[in-house]
């Protein structure tokens, strides 16, 4: 743990988190297929099995249901279970165990022992991953009360909201963009937390707002650096916590800037777009206030093909998102070419060369 | 194994309470103020008294949706399960579970949840935290025939095979899911014990109504896991009385033959335990008595106890969400 | 098949669907646990197992996710299965088999071969049923692309609907009420259909709209009768066709009656309503139309516990809509009182005494 | 069972030809141009071939994310396939889905997905629908080890017993799933094939990198289904020779142990079936060289096939979401 960069990888600020967590609490334990083999989950658990004395690190059969069942049976015994799922998609399997028990536990039994489990979803993308390794899913957690689900999408804010995660009572369900992994930040070495339920401003801005999440914050991000030379003051919000949704920042940044678009990560019919415009329709049509000019955008009803050339019109960019901000503020924005650049749609940089 | 007389009186006991419970929560529900879904252990008591008798307060018990005979036989209380049933803030789950999710920390009853199977894994989850933290405390998951067919049942059997997890697994196989009889589920050529056994867990098949037999062969097999973790599964054959879910007797449906009731009902392990008990004067028929007695005298007092207390308040809809 | 009665039960219209296409298609196989006992799923198997000569009807050991699995390899061969869950919550052990593959099989194969394939899933509510027996989880299944997602409401639309997915040829996913199994209906003794990917207009009205699904329509119908002793003439839209969701109609109805309260039969957050709020609002304001007076209720956002005196507080019911209808109307309707009955909360009516 | 000299050159031919087909994808990945994860065959042929031989067209056969050898052996378009992977509408799923889910229905490969046991529940479908509509054809399903820790597995044995189903589960025991050796996922005492006869379903080990043995006694065990409709199991130890996936070698990673690479590099099913071949007389060294020429050419012309095929239309996208 003994780094002099102040920046890091997201990859490295979860492990960061999973370490410190690990040495602060001796009950936290990882759990999942490949925690403890030589690629370590994308390097985020990588070598930590070597770092503790006892076995704390667990690999895992091919058994996903049991795999979630088994962890909330320890963690009623005082363990912190945190699992991950290298696919969002292999979640699946376990989702009667996380909707019908971890998610009602402390209900059910009237109040009497809650589940507190962190389950890290990988959401995938890109190098032909196709149909079944590249969904997010999030509205199919986000729907369930009792859990919390959360969605990262910085170094900084990945380690404090894993450490809160991790320390939370109640089941945590966590979205991680592969894409993410190696996006650099700057990163306090202490054990800090990100409070769970919080949206956050990531840039601050009067004209526009961006509300999105996970990848999508990225592409907003872009977009905001980009509508400053057409002097657009974007204000950028990521939402990080889908459930609880904090509906207030969204709401305040709105109400400064008079305008959004709502960037989904996932597929936008029934998506966490939905749910935003919906909260948002009712606050401001409460409140008599003119609410206009919001809009969204984010994948489109389709599953994401293998081959890159239909996958790309799956995603928004950057360059997607500026044309909605077009149509929003009925501009036209000169010579916006120049700033589309010739990464493959497949790879999140040119650099990156996988493991996908 | 010799059994104590005391023992035996005390195995006679269990399961003679637990059916006037069950009795008489059959007889009180047609009231229609316990208002929830309630599968009835009659029948099945020699399982849960004849295991739990060799069981420690610490250590732990999980079971499924007929789970009351599981719960009593484990030291749950009695009040607080029909407070439960009734749906009363004194019940063990503050009546937000119903009878389908019966639990008590402090007797040892961690879960019960009516998704088929869903506490096998839980049970052994808890299992692998004993282990981790190397307490010598079992845990036994009671579960039925239906259940040995969810995949999450199997895969729980590897992992606890694989870690060497200190638990006992109890099917008890009533040869009925619902209505469905077993043949119609299951290949006549599989075997519950052996496929316990194809997963290196060492199993045995045992009569689920001779309680002294499971009594202290379960004694046995307990004393072993907690000198050595390492899981085991037992399968007992027996029968339920009454229908799948609710009050009633339902034999008029005939899914379940003439022949195989009158069969079965032959092999009432409480009668016959208190005929055998009679006959070697070991229980006399005052003595019988007199348990009734005090059985009937603390039932009378829980179903008052359930009935005068009040439903939750709402605010702890809200509450109970998140911890 | 031969009734003399036109009206019949929600769950005899099943029956009677699931009879009809079995005779007109001798690949139609009937899957579930307890399809042909003695309660025959609610009455909507019952005795179909010694209608046929060759075996149709199967009982299934408890394996939900082989059950679906299976389903679709025998679907691929040509053979037409209708699977019945009684509880949605057993289908959460399948989420797999139909979000992964069933939902993309005709995407991901490139078009080759679909899987015809049909879900029932029963909706439990009262008695009790508590947290693990009595979700809808709509939205699960409406997020996801590749999949049709049905809800049923009366006897005639669900017989129509039932015969329509039978013949898709796509996974078609039905919502079925356990409180509308018993919900008396005219209909036709013929094979017909209700076409899939439809919203209808149940009710028709100037001056305000209920938009719902699944057994919150006879709510909205009790209301609607209630809210014409107040002169309101009120119109309801059956969603009935979840995904594809067909926001035209509704759009219609709204665009005439100016006001609308969407009642969500799930969890109202990332619920159903979520989904129709944010395309209403995309119509409305890309038409710089006036939308401020569109609400919606439904249960709130906790699991729903089996005790009824709280159970009560998770549905809303025709008294809660109509005080909706006051705070959008800003009016006050007097003596409501009166029709405030006293049916159990728990019963769907006095007479049904289950099974639940 | 005597193998006709024909069928031993027709052995060697699919095997060296489904070998040379993954070389070239993997010295051709690095091109970039096959952009989707790719589980290479190398080294577990044999059972792709031995099985394979023994199917008719229409008998059906399912796989997983390693699919490449069983599509192949099967009969499956190897321009389509390489198609696939360079995501082109000439491509068998016309690029929608990649090297993770080759289909070919005319040549009876009904599915292959990523997700780790999926199929095995699919493949039983379709053999249950076969019993129905009393066909004579057979399934057989691929699967690793890995795949056999999934609930759906076991889920699946149980049913093709008790419908007495015509499959035939083959599982590619080359000992890991990705980087976890299966002691570290299935306990020691555990045998897939006892747990299939505990299922009631009769199964047997093989040696994966035998190709007649593969060959004689699959047939058998395929005539035995084709003559009276029941499941078989069979588990064959073979041995991957790349990385898991990708197109390279990764025994610097040293996850499997220097002397077990050594070992296993010894028994390449090719190689030695190689030089049995010559040894007896059967190919001379002259006949190797002009099937490698056969092979590569058609290689050849596949590739340029792939590469110069388009990439499907955007419209696709929403045509293929609904049939
Ligand atoms: C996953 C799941 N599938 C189906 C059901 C419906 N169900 C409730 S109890 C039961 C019977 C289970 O049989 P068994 O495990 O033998 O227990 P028994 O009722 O005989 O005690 C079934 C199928 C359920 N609750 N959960
Ligand atoms: C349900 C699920 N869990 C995990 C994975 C990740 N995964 C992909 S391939 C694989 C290995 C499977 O091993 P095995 O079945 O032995 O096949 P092999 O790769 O050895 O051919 C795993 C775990 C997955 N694809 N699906
Ligand atoms: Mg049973
Ligand atoms: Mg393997």
């Amino acid at each position: 743990m003994l780094r002099k960069k102040k920046k890091i990888s997201l990859a490295d600020s979860i492990k960061e988190a999973l370490i410190l967590s690990m040495k602060k609490n001796k009950n936290v334990l990882l759990i999942g297929l490949g925690v403890d083999d030589p690629k370590g989950i994308f390097g985020t658990t990588k070598g930590i099995d070597k770092l503790f004395k006892d076995k704390r690190v667990f690999d895992f059969p091919t058994a996903e249901n049991a795999m979630t069942g088994i962890s909330i049976g320890a963690s009623l015994m005082g363990v912190k279970p945190v699992i991950v799922h290298q696919r969002v998609e292999f979640s699946l399997l376990s989702l009667e165990q996380i909707i019908n028990q971890a998610a009602k536990w402390f209900f059910m039994n009237g109040g009497t022992k809650s589940v507190p489990l962190v389950i890290r979803l990988i959401i995938g993308r890109g190098w032909g991953q196709g149909p079944q390794h590249s969904q997010s899913l999030e509205t199919i957690f986000a729907h369930i009360p009792g859990l919390k689900v959360i969605s990262l999408s910085t170094p900084y804010n990945a380690k404090g909201l894993l450490i809160s995660s991790i320390e939370d009572k109640n089941p945590v369900i966590i979205f991680e963009h592969r894409w993410l992994h190696e996006i650099q930040g700057i990163v306090p070495k202490k054990y800090y937390k990100v409070p769970l339920g919080k949206a956050r401003i990531v840039k601050k801005g009067t004209d526009l707002t961006l509300v999105s999440s996970s990848y999508m914050v990225i592409e907003c991000l872009r977009s905001a650096k980009i509508l400053k030379n057409y002097s657009i003051n974007t204000e950028v919000v990521d939402i990080q916590s889908l459930r609880p949704l904090d509906i207030k920042t969204i709401i305040n940044s709105i109400k400064k800037t008079q305008k959004a678009i709502i960037v989904d990560n996932g597929g936008i019919s029934y998506g966490i777009s939905s749910e935003i415009i919906a909260k948002l329709y009712e606050y401001f049509s409460s409140k008599n206030k003119n609410f206009n000019k919001i809009t969204r955008i984010g994948p489109p009803d389709n599953p994401i093909p293998s081959t890159r050339e239909l996958a790309k019109y799956c995603y928004p960019n950057y360059l997607d998102i500026i044309q909605n901000v077009e149509k929003l503020l009925k501009k036209k924005f000169k010579n916006l070419d120049k700033y589309r650049n010739d990464v493959p749609s497949d790879q999140p940089n040119r650099n990156f060369m996988g493991p996908f | 194994m010799k059994i104590s007389k005391s023992t035996k009186k005390k195995l006679f006991y269990e399961m003679a309470r637990i059916r006037m419970i069950e009795k008489n929560i059959a007889s009180k529900y047609s009231e229609w103020e316990m208002r929830c879904p309630v599968h009835l252990s009659i029948g099945q008591e020699a399982i849960a008294v004849g295991i739990c008798q060799n069981l420690k307060k610490n250590d732990k018990i999980v079971t499924a949706h007929r789970s009351h005979a599981h719960y009593l036989a484990k030291g749950g209380s009695l009040k607080k399960m029909l407070a439960e049933l009734y749906g009363k803030e004194t019940g063990c789950a503050k009546g937000f579970g119903g009878s389908m999710h019966l639990i008590d920390l402090n007797a040892g009853v961690i879960a019960a949840v009516p998704i088929v199977g869903s506490t096998i894994p839980i049970g052994t989850g808890v299992a692998w935290a004993n282990k981790i933290k190397k307490k010598r405390e079992i845990v036994v998951a009671f579960f039925g025939d239906g259940a040995t067919e969810e995949g999450v049942f199997f895969e729980s059997l590897d992992f606890a095979s694989l870690h060497r997890l200190p638990i006992l697994y109890v099917c008890e196989n009533n040869e009925y899911s619902v209505y469905s009889h077993i043949s119609k589920r299951q290949s006549k050529k599989r075997s519950i014990t052996k496929i316990a056994k194809s997963f290196g867990i060492k199993s045995e098949k045992m009569d689920g109504n001779n309680i002294e037999n499971i009594y202290t062969k379960t004694n046995k097999i307990i004393k072993k896991i907690k000198n050595k973790p390492q899981p085991y599964l037992i399968e007992l054959k027996t029968f339920r009385h009454l229908e799948h879910c609710g009050p009633n007797n339902d034999d008029h449906l005939n899914y379940r033959s003439k022949k195989y009731l009158k069969q079965w009902n032959r092999k009432c392990p409480i009668k016959n335990y208190e005929k055998f008990l009679n006959k070697n004067n070991l229980v006399s028929k005052k003595n019988i008595k007199d348990l009734d007695n005090i059985i009937k005298y603390e039932i009378l007092n829980a179903f008052a106890f359930a009935k005068r207390s009040k439903f939750p308040k709402k605010s702890l809809l809200k509450r109970f969400v998140y911890a």
